[in-house]
Order: C-alpha cells, then sequence, then structure tokens
C-alpha cells in the first residue's frame, strides 16, 4: 500500500519537476513547483516525518511561492519573452546533469549499510521531539538564523531605497 | 562566541545609530565594534572547546583566523569612511551588513556542528549579495548581485546535498563524530559518503572560486563596488578556506587519501587557470579576480599537507590579505569615483612619479602577490609548498611553474606605474585613513620576514 | 673576526637607506663614502683572513621550527667573492653618477642595495637565506634596467626577470628535496649548509636535483643555450647595469656551481658533468664567433663575456685543482676586465653618441692616455700572458686539458677567436681615419683617467703578481676537491 | 504509516531526491529566466530535505529533521534577497534573462 503511494507521488513529483524546468511560462513554473511541494509533503507523511510536511506546505507554498508568482505578477513577466540557449548548450547541460544523476545513482550502493529503525522512527518526526532537539541542541543556530533574517531584512530594504544622494557633497574630512 | 555577539551588537548599535541620522558616528563605532571583538579574541583560551550543545567549538585554529579576518575587516571599514563620502541615508545599512557578514564569518571558524556552517555561509553570503549590488543605478553592479546570487544559491545546494550524502553514511553532522563514525564504521569506502565528500568539494569550491567553478568571479569582482570587491577577496576568501580547512582536515581526517587526490588536482587546475586568465587582462579588478583564483589554488595545498597545514595555510592569507588590501585601497584611490571605465591598467601610469608612497606601496603588494622573496608572500608560498612537497612533489612543481607565469602580469602594473613616461600624470591626494592603512600592510608585508616564527605560532 | 664582515654586510644596506633618503649631491659624498669604506674593510678582512679556514660569522634562529636560520660564514673564496664585489662597486658608482640619470640618489640607492644582497649571497651559510639573497639581488639590477635602460626596456627587463626567477625556484625546488633528506642537530630537517652536505638524497632523486640547481646558475651565468636573455639585457640596460650584471651578478652564478650546486649535488654529477662541459664549451664558442660579427660595442663585449663565462663554467664542471683554481682567480679577473672593457664602452658613447663601430674610429690620435689604458684592459681581456686574465685562462685551460684534449682545444680557439675580435675592436675604434661621430672627441676626463688607470694597473699588478689570490683559494679548493671526489 | 519505512527501502528515496536534485541542477544551467533558475534552486534544496528527512527517520535521529527546517529558513532569506535583487535588475533593465546581462564581458 506505501509502497503504491510512494511510487504514485514520486512519479508524479519528478514529472512536475520537468514541468517546472521546461514549461513556457514562468507562471506554469512557479505552480507546477507548488504541486511538487504538495506531494514532498506526502512523502514527509509516508516518512513519519508529519510537522515537516506541514511547516513545507506552509514555508514553501504558503509563503515563498506567494513570493515568487507576486513577484512574477510585479514585474508582469507572464509573457514567455525568454530567448533559447543553443542546441549544442542544451545538450551538453543535459549530458553534465545526467553524469551528475548516475554518479549520485551510483552512491546508493553503499547506502544499504543503513538498518531502519522503526522504534525511533515513530517518534522522530514528532513535534515535541522536534521541540526539544531545537531549543536545546540547536538553540545557538536557531539564535543565529535571527542574524540571518536581520541581515536579509536589511538587504532588502537596502535595495528597496532608491539611492538618492550618491553625487552630493563629501562629508567627511577623512 | 563573545566575538560574535560583539560583533552582532555593534551591528544593531550602527542600524539604530543610523535611523536617528547620526552619521558621522557610524565608522568610529564600527571600528570600535570591531577591535572589541579583536579584543575579545585575544583574551580568549586556545584551548579546545566543544560547547553548546556540540554546535560549536572554539579553539586555537578559530582565534587566529577570526583573529585575521576582524583585522581584514577592519582595515577595510578604514577605507569605508573616504570611499562612501557619498552616502548619505544607507550608510549605517551598509555598515550594517558587513558587519552581519562578518558574524557570518567568525561562525565559519567555529563551526562543529554542519548546520553552523551552513548558516554561516548564509549569514556571510546573503549581505554580500546585497552590497554588491549596492551601486543601485549601475546595471554592472546588480549583474554582479544577481551572479554572485544565483552562484552562492546554486553552490549552497550543492553542499548541502553533499552534506545530506555525508549525514547518511556517518549518521552525524558533528565533525567530530563524523571523524569517530570514520574510525569506527569504516565509511571511507562507501559511495554514498565519497560522493557527498565529492559534493561538498564542489560547493566550496565555488565559495572560494577555484576552477572550474570560478567563472562567475570576475564578472562579480568586476561589477560590485570596490570596497565590497575588497571585502569579497579578503575576508570571504579566508572564511572559505578556514571552513575547507575545518571540514576536510579536522572533520574528514588527515589520513584519508580519498579526497586529497580530488583537491591536489582541482589545485593544480586552478592556479593554473587562474593565471593564464590573469595574463590576458586588462582591467585591474578582473585581473585581481584570476589573481585571486590562482591564490585560491595555492592555498588549496595547504589542505594537503595535514595538520600542520593550518600553518602555512595562515601565514599565507596573512600575506595574500595585507597585499590585497593594499592593491585595492590604491585602487579606489586612482579610480575615484569607482567606475569600470576606470579600472584599466593605464589608470596607473605614472603615479611612481607623481604618487611615488602609494606606488611603492602598490609594488611592494605586487611583489608579494607574486611571492618574490623576501616579501611576507614568499613566506607563505614557502610554507605552502614545503608542507605539500612531501606527498604531491608534483602538484609543488605546478605551483612553481604558475608562480613565474604571474610574474608576468603582476609585474605589468609596476611598469605602469614607473616605466610608462606620461607627460603630467596627475596627482591624487591620499586621506589619511589610507595612508594608515598602506603603513600597516606595507609593514606587514616587510615584516613578516623577520616574525615568521611568531606568526606561525599564532595558530596550534 | 666575525664583526669585520658583519659590518661589509651591513654597512651598504644602512647607507642604502641614507642615500635614498638623501638628494643629490649628499647622496653621492654618502654613496662614494660608503663604498669606500666598505672597500677598505674588505681589504683588511682579506689581510687579516686565514685562508684555510672557514669562520661562522653568525649564526642566529630564523624560523628554528623549519631549520632556518640567519647563519653566515666564510672561507677563502667567500672572501674573493667579497673583494670582487667590494672593489667593483667603487668604480660603478661614479659611472652611474656620470649618467646625468633622473633621480640620480635613487639609482644610487639601488646599487647599494645590490651590494647588500650580493654580499649576502656570498656570505649565507644557510639554503633558505642563500635563495633570499640570491632573489633580493634580482630585484635591485631589476629596476635599474627598467628604469634607466635604454628602448624596449620594459619587455626585455620582465623577459630577463622571468627567465631568472623560474631557473631560481627550480633551485628553490632542489634545495627544499635535498631539505627533506637532511637531519639537524635536534632531529629536525635543516637549511644549514653542513646539513645539506650531509643529506642522503635517494640515487633516483639526486640527477635532478642536480638539473634544478643547473636551471638557476646556468640562467644566470648564463651558459649556452638559456643565455637567450642575456644580449638584450646587457645592451638596453644602462652602463651600471650592464658593469653589476657582467662584472658581479654572474659571479653568483659561478660561484652558485662552486659552493651549492657541485658540493651538495655531487651524486648526480658524473651523468650530467659531460653535458654541463659541452654546453659550456659551445658557449664558449658561440659567444666568439657572434661577437666577431657584431657592429655594436656594447654587445660585442656581451658576447664576449658570455664566452669568457663559459670557460669558467666549463673549469668548474671538470671540478679538478686546475680548473677550480683557475675558475676562482678567473672570476675576480673577468669581473675587473669586464668592468674595464664596459667603462671604455660607456666612455666612447658619452662623449661620440654612438656605440656602432662603423661610425667610430680614429680616436688614438685624439685621446693618446685612453687609448694606451684601453689597451692594457683589452690585452687583459684577450689574456695575453703578464695580464691578469692570462692566469685564469691558463690554468682553466689546463684544468680542461686534463679531463679532455679535445674540448680543451676547441676551448683554446676561443682565445684565438678573442684577439680577433679584440683588436678589430682596437683598430676600428682607435685607428683609421676620424668620422663625423668622432671628430671633435678630446682626451679623457681626470676622473675618467684614474679610474680607467685604477683598473689597468690591477690588469697589470694582478697579472704579474697573482700569488696572493692563490692564497686565499689554495686551501679551500683542497677540501673542496675532497667534498666532491673530483 | 508506521511500516512504511520497513515496506519502502532507503534507496528508493536516494534515487528520488537524487533524480530531483538533479532537474534542479539542470534546470538551473538550461534555463535563461533568472526567476525560473531561482525556482530549480528551490527544487534542490527540497531534494536535499526529503533525502535528510528520509535519512533522518530511518536512522532514528531527529538532528535530520531540525536541520531542515533551517534549510527553509535559509531558503525563506535567499528568496527574499534574490528575489528582490532582481526587482532591482528589472529596475534597470526592464527584463530578467541573465545571459542578456553582459556588461561586465568586453
Amino acid at each position: 500500500m506505501e509502497l503504491i503511494f510512494f511510487f504514485i507521488m514520486a512519479v508524479l513529483s519528478v514529472l512536475s519537476a520537468l514541468t517546472v524546468v521546461f514549461a513556457k511560462s514562468p507562471v506554469h513554473s512557479v505552480l507546477s513547483l507548488i504541486v511538487t511541494f504538495f506531494l514532498l509533503s506526502g512523502q514527509y507523511v509516508l516518512l513519519n516525518a508529519q510537522f515537516v510536511a506541514i511547516v513545507n506546505l506552509i514555508v514553501y507554498a504558503g509563503a515563498i511561492m506567494v513570493l515568487f508568482l507576486f513577484v512574477l505578477m510585479l514585474l508582469n513577466l507572464k509573457d514567455e519573452t525568454e530567448p533559447q540557449k543553443s542546441n549544442l548548450v542544451r545538450l551538453s547541460v543535459t549530458i553534465s546533469a545526467g553524469m551528475l544523476l548516475l554518479t549520485l545513482i551510483g552512491s546508493v550502493r553503499g547506502a544499504i549499510a543503513i538498518p531502519p529503525s522503526p522504534a525511533q522512527s515513530a517518534t522522530v518526526g514528532l513535534v515535541e521531539n522536534l521541540g526539544k532537539i531545537l531549543f536545546s541542541d540547536f538553540v545557538v543556530p536557531f539564535e543565529v538564523a535571527s542574524i540571518l533574517f536581520i541581515a536579509a531584512m536589511v538587504g532588502a530594504v537596502l535595495i528597496g531605497k532608491r539611492n538618492k544622494e550618491t553625487d552630493s557633497e563629501p562629508l567627511t574630512t577623512f | 562566541m563573545k566575538a560574535i555577539i560583539i560583533l552582532f551588537a555593534t551591528a544593531m548599535v550602527v542600524l539604530f545609530t543610523g535611523i536617528s541620522g547620526k552619521r558621522t558616528w557610524l565608522l568610529p563605532l564600527s571600528v570600535l565594534g570591531l577591535l572589541a571583538a579583536f579584543a575579545s579574541l585575544v583574551v580568549d583560551a586556545q584551548i579546545p572547546v566543544i560547547s553548546y550543545g556540540g554546535m560549536v567549538r572554539f579553539d586555537g585554529f578559530g582565534l587566529a583566523y577570526s583573529g585575521l579576518t576582524v583585522v581584514a575587516a577592519t582595515l577595510i571599514f578604514v577605507l569605508s569612511g573616504y570611499f562612501y563620502r557619498g552616502l548619505k541615508d544607507t550608510l549605517a545599512d551598509h555598515y550594517g551588513l558587513l558587519l552581519f557578514s562578518m558574524t557570518g564569518a567568525l561562525c565559519m571558524f567555529s563551526f562543529e556542528h554542519m548546520v553552523m556552517l551552513f548558516l554561516g555561509i548564509e549569514i556571510l553570503s546573503i549581505p554580500l549579495y546585497v552590497m554588491a549590488g549596492s551601486r543601485m543605478d549601475d546595471l554592472r553592479s546588480s549583474e554582479a548581485a544577481l551572479k554572485y546570487f544565483l552562484m552562492g544559491a546554486f553552490a549552497t545546494g550543492i553542499l548541502l546535498f553533499g552534506i545530506t550524502l555525508v549525514y547518511g553514511a556517518t549518521g552525524a553532522f558533528e565533525i567530530t563524530q563524523i571523524q569517530q563514525a570514520l574510525d569506527v564504521k569504516k565509511v571511507y569506502s562507501m559511495p554514498l559518503f565519497n560522493t557527498g565528500l565529492l559534493l561538498i568539494i564542489v560547493g566550496l569550491s565555488f565559495k572560494v572560486s577555484a576552477a572550474p567553478f570560478h567563472f562567475w568571479s570576475p564578472d562579480v569582482y568586476e561589477g560590485s563596488p570596490t570596497l565590497v570587491t575588497a571585502f569579497m577577496a579578503t575576508v570571504v576568501k579566508t572564511a572559505g578556506f578556514g571552513a575547507f580547512y575545518k571540514l576536510f582536515v579536522m572533520g574528514f581526517g588527515p589520513e584519508t587519501p580519498y579526497w586529497s587526490m580530488t583537491i591536489a588536482v582541482l589545485a593544480a587546475l586552478t592556479m593554473t587557470v587562474g593565471n593564464l586568465s590573469a595574463l590576458r587582462q586588462k582591467s585591474m579588478k578582473r585581473m585581481m579576480a584570476y589573481s585571486s583564483i590562482s591564490h585560491a589554488g595555492y592555498l588549496m595545498m595547504g589542505l594537503l599537507s595535514g595538520a600542520a597545514g593550518s600553518k602555512g595555510l595562515f601565514l599565507y592569507l596573512v600575506a595574500y590579505v595585507m597585499a590585497t588590501i593594499a592593491v585595492f585601497s590604491v585602487f579606489m584611490l586612482v579610480n575615484k569615483d569607482d567606475d569600470i571605465a576606470g579600472g584599466h591598467f593605464s589608470a596607473f601610469s605614472g603615479i611612481g612619479k607623481s604618487n611615488p608612497v602609494a606606488a611603492f606601496i602598490l609594488a611592494l603588494s605586487m611583489l608579494s602577490l607574486a611571492g618574490i622573496p623576501i616579501t611576507a608572500g614568499f613566506f607563505g608560498k614557502f610554507f605552502l609548498f614545503t608542507g605539500a612537497f612531501t606527498n604531491f612533489p608534483w602538484l609543488v612543481g605546478v605551483a612553481v611553474i604558475n608562480s613565474a607565469i604571474s610574474i608576468y602580469y603582476y609585474f605589468r602594473v609596476i611598469v605602469e606605474m614607473y616605466f610608462n613616461e606620461v607627460a603630467d600624470p596627475e596627482k591624487f591626494v591620499i586621506p589619511n585613513t589610507y595612508r594608515l592603512v598602506m603603513l600597516l600592510a606595507a609593514l606587514t608585508l616587510i615584516g613578516l620576514a623577520f616574525v615568521p616564527e611568531q606568526v606561525l605560532a599564532l595558530v596550534p | 673576526m666575525t664583526t669585520l664582515p658583519l659590518l661589509i654586510l651591513g654597512l651598504p644596506l644602512v647607507v642604502s637607506v641614507a642615500v635614498f633618503l638623501t638628494k643629490a649631491k649628499l647622496a653621492r659624498l654618502l654613496a662614494l663614502l660608503g663604498a669606500g669604506l666598505t672597500l677598505v674593510l674588505t681589504v683588511t678582512l682579506w689581510l687579516t683572513f686565514n685562508a684555510g679556514s672557514t669562520v661562522q660569522v653568525l649564526s642566529l634562529p630564523w624560523v628554528p621550527a623549519a631549520g632556518i636560520g640567519f647563519s653566515f660564514a666564510l672561507d677563502g673564496p667567500g672572501v674573493l667573492m667579497l673583494l670582487l664585489t667590494n672593489l667593483l662597486i667603487p668604480f660603478i658608482l661614479p659611472v652611474a653618477c656620470s649618467q646625468n640619470a633622473d633621480k640620480e640618489s635613487n639609482l644610487l640607492g639601488l646599487i647599494l642595495a645590490m651590494q647588500f644582497a650580493l654580499n649576502g649571497v656570498f656570505m649565507a651559510w644557510d639554503g633558505f637565506l642563500f635563495y633570499i639573497f640570491w632573489e633580493l639581488a634580482l630585484i635591485p639590477i631589476y629596476f635599474i634596467a627598467a628604469i634607466w635602460g635604454g628602448e624596449n626596456r620594459q619587455r626585455i627587463t620582465l623577459k630577463f626577470f622571468i627567465y631568472t626567477f623560474s631557473g631560481s625556484l627550480l633551485m628553490l625546488l632542489s634545495i627544499l628535496t635535498v631539505y627533506f633528506f637532511t637531519q639537524g642537530t635536534d632531529g629536525k630537517h635543516s637549511f644549514d649548509w653542513v646539513a645539506l652536505m650531509a643529506a642522503n638524497v635517494p640515487p633516483h632523486l639526486a640527477p635532478w636535483v642536480l638539473l634544478g640547481f643547473f636551471a638557476a646558475f646556468a640562467v644566470k651565468i648564463p651558459i649556452f643555450p638559456f643565455h637567450t636573455w642575456q644580449p638584450d639585457t646587457y645592451t638596453v640596460a644602462p652602463t651600471v647595469g650592464t658593469m653589476l650584471l657582467a662584472g658581479i651578478m654572474l659571479k653568483m652564478g659561478l660561484f652558485g656551481v662552486y659552493r651549492w650546486m657541485m658540493p651538495i649535488a655531487a651524486e648526480g654529477l658524473p651523468l650530467y658533468r659531460d653535458l654541463f662541459l659541452y654546453l659550456a664549451v659551445i658557449g664558449v664558442l658561440y659567444g666568439a664567433v657572434i661577437a666577431i660579427q657584431q657592429d655594436d660595442l656594447k654587445r660585442l663585449v656581451a658576447y664576449s663575456s658570455l664566452s669568457h663565462v663559459g670557460l669558467i663554467a666549463a673549469g668548474l664542471f671538470v671540478g679538478n685543482e686546475f680548473g677550480v683554481q683557475g675558475a676562482l682567480v678567473q672570476m675576480l679577473n673577468h669581473g675587473i676586465n669586464v668592468v674595464g672593457m664596459f667603462y671604455v664602452v660607456h666612455w666612447i658613447e658619452r662623449r661620440t653618441g654612438t656605440r656602432s663601430l662603423e661610425a667610430l674610429g680614429g680616436l688614438a690620435a685624439n685621446a693618446p692616455q685612453f687609448a694606451v689604458l684601453f689597451m692594457i684592459i683589452l690585452l687583459g681581456s684577450i689574456a695575453v700572458p703578464l695580464t691578469n686574465g692570462f692566469v685564469g685562462e691558463f690554468l682553466l685551460l689546463n684544468g680542461l686539458f686534463q679531463y679532455n684534449g679535445w674540448l680543451a682545444t676547441a676551448a683554446g680557439l676561443s682565445i684565438i677567436f678573442g684577439a680577433v675580435y679584440m683588436l678589430r675592436v682596437y683598430q676600428k675604434v682607435m685607428y683609421g681615419n676620424l668620422k663625423a661621430a668622432t671628430a671633435n672627441v678630446e682626451e679623457a676626463g681626470r676622473l675618467d683617467l684614474m679610474l680607467l688607470s685604477l683598473i689597468a694597473a690591477l690588469v697589470l699588478v694582478l697579472g704579474v703578481f697573482p700569488q696572493p689570490l692563490f692564497n686565499l683559494t689554495a686551501d679551500a679548493v683542497g677540501k673542496w676537491l675532497a667534498l666532491v671526489g673530483g | 504509516m508506521l511500516n512504511s519505512i520497513q515496506v519502502i527501502p532507503i534507496e528508493y528515496y536516494l534515487v528520488l531526491s537524487s533524480v530531483l536534485f538533479s532537474i534542479g541542477v539542470l534546470g538551473v544551467m538550461i534555463r535563461r529566466n533568472a526567476i525560473v533558475v531561482l525556482m530549480c534552486i528551490e527544487l534542490m534544496l527540497n531534494a536535499v530535505n526529503l533525502l535528510l528527512v528520509a535519512f533522518s527517520t530511518y536512522l532514528g535521529d531527529g538532528h535530520g529533521q531540525v536541520f531542515v527546517f533551517f534549510i527553509m529558513v535559509v531558503a525563506a532569506a535567499e528568496a527574499t534577497i534574490g528575489l528582490s535583487v532582481l526587482v532591482l535588475i528589472y529596475r534597470n533593465t526592464k527584463g530578467v534573462d541573465i545571459h542578456q546581462l553582459d556588461q561586465l564581458k568586453h
């Protein structure tokens, strides 16, 4: 049963990921990316990671992708005006991505060494457990992530400001 | 940790001071904060401590490298007073972002858990994506920001996949535990682990702009405001190599031959590609970009000489950082308006006559970057090459040939300054702050020859 | 005993800095005084030196962890090289003053900096220190040639720099290789000369070590076919630069062969000795043949120098008593002769505005005293008996003959060639009809005559009475032969 | 759902996330529209997330899943900055084709 779910969602997510890459219109790309995220959340549920699944939906599908759509609409980029790369470039890029895929899949062979540990797995993905880890072991990264957010906010504000004063008088006597 | 907190607090104070409109306070405040951070690094104990739930590890290595980046950042801040003379409202934002970036760099020297490395890289990079595009009206600056951002984010993705594979193979994110897992479980031969290592190498190579993942850096270096370029060439490079060293030599073990050959090949490729491309450049900033690529190649040799490599790496970074700051400080004076057209080599013509002091400092930095005795750059190269000599003699050979090639383009600047007759070269004013930075850089470049032992002793 | 060499090493550096900081007259005075004092100190050292000994001048730790030290020592040949350097610099400085160079104090300062580096090269007893001084000597001469040089100087001097620097880097690799097989006093590796000597380099590496050293020295000396930088650089450099290069700097290469390459890399020598010798002798003939065809005086002297130096190098490579003894003595003598020759060329160019043999002629009539002095220096350069050149060349050919008669014969031809082109120069320049360029030339000035006669006096005195030089080198050569297993 | 990890081998997740990751890399290299490139980078990050969660569950170790939160945090911050840079570019050029921006190569 789970295996069937897995395969259906896996095939669909690969298809929608391919749509992201090959869709003519950026809006279609965004929409299929959202579909991919939903399918991945399904995988998380299969993996007993219900909390991650919900957060994934809220953060990615809910926030980030809306931001993308918003920018697309703001810049009015719905129309397909993108010039294509030459066939040679496309071919070589596809080949190199394929090689990457082969390498990655080649590395699967060694993964058998990991035995599943169902006893712990049942509780790993619960909010209680994750919250404990986040606020005990991960408290420093949690705080440090706030620096990241402030930096990103200040950066976005800086870019948002129009720089009007570049040609004013020198102010310092250094 | 104290230094990270001090820097973050300084950044916040600077941002609030900026809101209240006290423009002239910003620079002294920032420099004060940096000096306080440096002082806190100096008084910290060098004994390795893993703390905060196994997230961070403070040791002599991290202190020394943090100290170097803080010094470099301080010098760049001192230069910024004149460089940002035209900025009014956004100055506080600029300073705040640079200070945030510094906290990221310090995280990269003190991480124990991969999440700290990852956050450190992002905190270092995200402000810089913005700073690269901080000349708002200039398309080339925006383009630099976009390229830097896309390449940075792409590299992050690759790095994360690598970290994940290593996690899958070893079951741990902490570098000490990874090393234990390597000892106990013998996962060296696992394809999963090795693919992970490969992806981490690729991701970090993007960050330190090692070939063949270097192609973004010349455009980004050229398009960014020169002060930001100086920051990228010094602080970011140092941070990248600090992380590289911690991860590979301390984490994945000094004795493993699995990755060292990969890095050796990358190093040879990087220095060769960087040097050969630098030969053809006409723009100073592009030349410095390719030169920094080739230096990344030399620096990678520091990863191949085992635990002792951190000493040579550090000495080389000191020399490289100081010389680079000196070069950019002169460049910022020559190219006052910071436009790309003014960045051609010919802008330096004749300054040997009009501004002998600046010309001397620039010449000294070029000699040091080229690794000519008795400058600091030579000592850096010497210790790096000596370290890698036992295991990779062929790589040292390649590096030596590259050092000889690099003379050609470094000396082109010297030739422009001294030997090109210009009827009436323009004499530019040197602000006192620039004099101070140049003097400090020059003293380091010459003085290092007399105290290499003491500098090496800073790193355990 | 140890303070005197340190003074000789340090004084030029101090004076150099002082000269950089002062201007015009004062700079000249300082420079000349400094060089003169250094010469006096060097002669004092020579007179008091016990030629049989090797004196450790200084030994301070520098980077103890890596086995690097400030280590200086002197033996007889070392003193000889100091003598060469500090004897010639006082002749070179007046030439610099006579050039009316732009920013003259900088030129003088660079020459003195060069003197410091050269003295360091000849005294260094630590492989790392030797390399540092070796490269340090390159920087002043690069700037001298590139700032005060002639046409095309940027390209040519850069070529010169990259050539020599690349060679030196290979030498550094060799030194490093040997270093990794050393055992210092406390079990660590060491760059000390004694430690490097005692290192057990595996047989398969020994030839590479030798070749690395050879690359650096062959470029510097220069040995055919590594000489391509030399004629251009000699021509384009200002006369002071050429004098420094030909008179002293290429002796760095020869001295390097003597002090570092042959003793330390002796294991690889049997394999390559013949190759080196043939290259050196080819250089001897090549230089002489090309010199015959030259019209430019400076270029001609440059090629003749190539020829002479090849012979000295051959003497060292042969490595028997006659060869090495002759090479050491000839290093000093060649320095004196070549500086004299370039002085003459410089004087002619200054007075007539040309270096072309075709444009010159009849100078002897107007400048008879100059003509005599020129003749003496020229004879020394041809190596006529009773001049200084003869002593060395005789020993060198003798040494070469012991090793291989044919090589000696071939090299001996160069003396005949030397006579041909040198006498042709003399005939073209001094006799014949006055040309447009030479019509108004008068007798050389007092200072020029004085300096030239000093050089001429050295040519004659050392030709008749070379014994003091042999006293200085004989014991050291004996020890050297024991080391290299000549 | 508990028995799913006994039914589905870890290799399946490895293959799936490798495929998604490679599609993301392919998109970054093949597309010229910067927004789509950014989306492909998000796709790469999600492939990483999937694999992290899979490893985390199979190893019974919560660190992997917490790591995923941080990746999401960073992805959000990156998206903010990336989109503002795009707006900046748009203000200067009226277009976001990354390869038309070749002012810097001359």
